[in-house]
């Protein structure tokens, strides 16, 4: 299962949860899998004192984020007998209420895909180099901190 | 003198701009610690931030070789998901 | 958030990949969500020496389970800061590659929904009095047994 | 004598049927262990299978009070999901 080549993890804007119907439905045709494990990240109307995030700008080192994606996919289909993993990743602009980051693993039996899922949605949130800006009103910003 | 080309990614692009940046870099070989000190020297609002420093798409700590021509990306904590 | 009526979980066949995307949007309305974890169980086509399982019909002590499922969220919501949380499960034939599991949890952070929903998969499993009974071609068929 | 109703779920329906069946038990005070012999005394297939017993939707072990009408359910190990 290991690929030679990085896949592009980014979208513009935000992910569509139809796409997100649309990519489960086409793994009905694998019929050796037994558990699919999402994680969705969506953008939070935070209150920041006054303000209220309306939307995160994300921006990334594209070529150094695909190259760490590309070792973390590897290291995890050493790692874990999964049959597939997706991730796709925003840019640009999402509002509050919308869908940032889909990771999605599938595997025979159930622990696998969870176990899988989550370590992905953690090295993501460590290891990509993506930064995002909190946008308020009025061309007011502050720059995201990730929670441990 | 080592003319490499610089960028900048999140936080970090408020102190020196989203673009690529000229730096000069007077020696070929260089170490992390003084390659920092060059870029407060020259963009003093770096002083106390916490950033990492790749080389041609790689983390680079310790002493390091440096072309003309080389990108240098200055990287603060990432807050991507 | 505790609940006084136990809600239905189940539905007639398979669970729509559709109904799932649509499920996900509309949760793009509570701004203060920044995770969704999700699970999801899929019939797969197992082989059994000579056969492969075609489907599995489910049967269910409906009224137990139901009861047995307001437990598990009444509890969940007190060990988790959850903002919401779905569960559907089929009843009756679902064939293989259709989805027979499907459950949604949402919180503030990752953490809560990551392990609020892995922890309603294995109640679920361990303790809804339901029953899968995995047919084969020719009207063979064999009782599922859930590993651990 | 008390007249339930019994029901039995996933693999013991090959044993019992899947309808509600009439049961008679002889005493309203009776064990789970006293019930599964009679159980098995009138489906002997049932001998050697695991199952749990409820009544009236709850489960049940050691000794347990039965009336007429009451329903008894048969459960063999759960496998949704």
């Amino acid at each position: 299962m290991l690929e030679k080549k990085p896949k592009n993890i980014f979208v513009d804007g935000p992910i569509s949860p139809v796409k997100i119907g649309e990519d489960i439905a086409h793994h009905q045709k694998k019929t050796n899998i037994g558990a699919h494990s999402i994680f969705m990240g969506q953008v939070r109307a935070d209150a920041v004192e006054e303000a209220t995030v309306m939307a995160i700008e994300y921006t990334a080192h594209q070529e150094m984020a695909l190259a760490a994606m590309h070792e973390i996919r590897e290291a995890i289909f050493v790692k874990y007998p999964l049959t597939c993993l997706h991730i796709t990743h925003s840019l640009g602009v999402v509002k509050a209420g919308e869908i940032c980051l889909f990771v999605f693993a599938s595997a025979v039996h159930r622990k696998e895909a969870i176990d899988a899922c989550e370590e992905v949605v953690e090295r993501i949130k460590k290891e990509l180099p993506i930064w995002g800006k909190e946008i308020f009103a009025d061309d007011e910003y502050q720059w995201k901190g990730n929670r441990g | 003198m080592m003319e490499v080309r610089l960028m900048s990614y999140g936080a970090l692009t408020d102190i020196t701009g989203s673009g690529v940046l000229e730096f000069s870099i007077p020696q070929s070989v260089i170490s992390a610690a003084e390659l920092m000190s060059l870029l407060i020297e020259r963009y003093p609002a770096l002083e106390g931030k916490t950033f990492r420093i790749a080389l041609n798409e790689r983390f680079v700590t310790g002493e390091f070789e440096v072309g003309s021509g080389d990108h240098v990306a200055l990287m603060p904590p990432f807050s991507g998901g």
